[in-house]
């Protein structure tokens, strides 16, 4: 948790405040492109030239290519962007939910009332 | 004279629309939370006979991106599209406005001294879709009732405060009856209850603050107003912070009201809520 | 502690630019213009040395269309790029940003309950350019003053009332004085003054209007901010209606205000000013 | 003038209000595609053809094929939007706004302190 983060002192929170947003604006620009199809199969087809065409930092760039979904929110992808790369990639919201968990899917189901509510 | 006629309070979760186009209603899964909005759809159907609905919503990541992100947006057009999120358009039909009543909110909230970005376009995601099929049974076409769709910024802060939200629904009651049609005009307050989709403690839910909000929203709705976001998150989630569009809603009631309905489930990730809200007396919030 | 200090009200008319690229500053039609800036613009650099400029101006259909469009609307960037209004770039450097600082603006006001739209990337037209370069010289590649644009619509009717526009430079004030750095901070309102650019009345000016105003934003102005848009428009024409921006600027000065100078100038279709203000005393407007 | 212009009461004036916004949306969305320079090429290269890709009503469309600026105004129109048809089909401010006078350039830049300054 960086010191950004702790002025909200939440823990296991990043709060998607301007500072965070700033921090992340090409990783959210390039994953809000992903919307189209054909974006989509562009991506696919060569990940790095994608990502080459936005202004990602390096770390970015690794914690996308890592699908380090927690990394990825510290460095100001914000989740409601990055589900649709989440969604280009194969990764669906509650894999990325249990990995930023530190969990297994299959034990992050177990702590849920209805997991067959999926 | 219009009136507002009801005032609902709807999670809105990406999962209940799946299950809404896949037929999953008789579902062991899905069937309590089916079954908790029927009765608040019939009495909308059979009672509150809403010409037009004022749906408090958010966009997430859909039509709005951060290259310019409204406080508070405000449709003004005569139709609205449904938005594809990216898997495809929900089969369901686009929404008819009544951009005369939308003008007239319009000009009243400025007047107001309320901030609004005004939208001759919006195309809807699932922040406003979620909760209208479950409250209104849409036709092959149509839709029994207009829509003013009403974007707040739950996603990027600094959010509105609840105070501001408050605020806004009370002058959302001053616009409204101060449209010199008879319009039935009902508000639907969407989001939350506590959820976390972000960090290590993604998946949190509170269901102990979630029964107290659903109380208090009706009792001591000043009092939430007054909770700080930090307060709110760190007891209902980063992404729970939404609820204050409930506040809007709210505002836009009377000081006393009286509950219709009220449901509660919480599947999954997100503490899912219906409740349903009449004016008692003439006394605003 | 950052403070405010200098306030500027200032025209923006796009033949100004062309006159300013095409280096007509000895041209007679444009010379008086030219002059008119000039001490202000050694006001700045030799006395005021800003900081950072915040600058109130309108788009012109340039970067902002009617599908979404804002009442208010801060840049939050590092940067903002000149815009293309059709006809090319105009050849000024791009803009530095102080992303901290406008974020820092942004969070106040929205805690005091100004709903703004927030820019992450904006490109500014000649609602912007305009007086840049007659107040601050450029370089080859800089400027020498970060900027933060904050833009008013008073292009679509319900624009803000004067009032509002008056209480967002109060709160503006309040923003700069809280932030804790110790920037200089100075604040230009744009627009006017009179002109009307369609319909019969196309034309229009009234340069008695006009320089009342320029005398009553200095000693009473919040008799202007309480002028309907009607009032505004019938006197100064339907796109002088855009003064209201002198009201942020001046409702973030002190009550009293020092004028260190001032310059009419009619020659076409617009009444065009520059006035120079300085605080006095600490008593806010 | 029409009754939703009356109300603003301001004679020879249009006041661009959401009424009139609505009712020009298609007029100014057209418009202001022209900022790109290869779409005013496509619009002088047949003009009717870019009207008819937006939803523009006939009486729209006579307006813009007449270069009648001022019942273009009246139809909502919006100057800030159809200067950039103006600035493709060669019609500048200043002429524009002698036209919606009922006036010549010549005799409209009389009225002006300093004509020059144009
Ligand atoms: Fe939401
Ligand atoms: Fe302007």
């Amino acid at each position: 948790m960086s010191a950004d983060q702790d002025r909200w002192g939440i823990p296991g929170t990043y709060v998607f405040d301007l500072n965070l947003s700033r921090k992340g604006y090409a990783v959210n620009k390039m994953c809000n492109s992903l919307r189209y199809a054909e974006n989509r199969e562009a991506y696919l087809a060569d990940e790095e030239a994608y990502m080459a065409r936005y202004n990602l930092s390096e770390e970015q760039k690794q914690a996308i290519r890592d699908r380090d979904w927690l990394q990825l929110t510290r460095l100001g992808g914000n989740l409601f962007f990055f589900l649709k790369l989440g969604a280009t990639v194969g990764h669906g919201l509650y894999p990325i939910g249990a990995q930023m968990r530190g969990e297994s899917y299959e034990d992050f189901l177990k702590t849920r009332n209805v997991p067959e509510a999926t | 004279m219009a009136k507002i006629v009801a005032g609902i309070g709807s999670s809105h979760v990406p999962s209940i629309g799946r299950a809404y186009d896949q037929n999953k209603q008789a579902d062991p899964a899905w069937q309590p939370l089916f079954d908790g909005y029927e009765p608040v759809k019939r009495w909308l159907e059979e009672e509150v006979k809403a010409d037009v609905v004022i749906l408090v919503y958010n966009d997430h990541g859909t039509e709005f991106f951060l290259d310019r992100y409204p406080t508070f947006a405000l449709g003004v057009a005569d139709s609205y599209q449904v938005a594809d999120e990216g898997y495809g358009k929900r089969p369901l039909p686009d929404f008819p406005g009544d951009a005369n009543f939308s003008e007239h909110l319009a000009n009243s909230l400025v007047a107001d001294e309320f901030d609004m970005t005004l939208c001759q376009e919006m195309a809807l995601d699932h922040g406003f879709l979620t909760a209208m099929p479950l409250l209104w049974e849409p036709g092959e076409n149509e839709w029994p009732v207009k829509v003013v769709p009403l974007l707040v910024n739950v996603i990027q802060h600094p959010l509105p405060t609840g105070q501001r939200c408050f605020k806004l629904g009370q002058a959302l009651r001053r616009a409204v009856e101060s449209y010199p049609e008879d319009l039935r005009v009902a508000i639907v307050g969407t989001g939350g209850l506590s959820h976390q989709l972000n960090g290590e403690r993604f998946g949190l839910i509170n269901e102990e603050w979630d029964k107290a909000w659903l109380q208090n929203i009706q009792d001591d709705p000043k009092a939430l107003a007054q909770l700080s976001h930090k307060e709110v998150m760190t007891a209902a989630g980063a992404e729970g912070g939404e609820v204050i569009m409930w506040l809007v809603m709210r505002g836009a009631m009377t000081e006393q009201v009286k509950e219709r309905h009220r449901f509660y489930y919480a599947p999954m990730t997100t503490g899912m809520a219906v409740l349903a809200l009449e004016n008692e007396g003439n006394t605003p919030a």
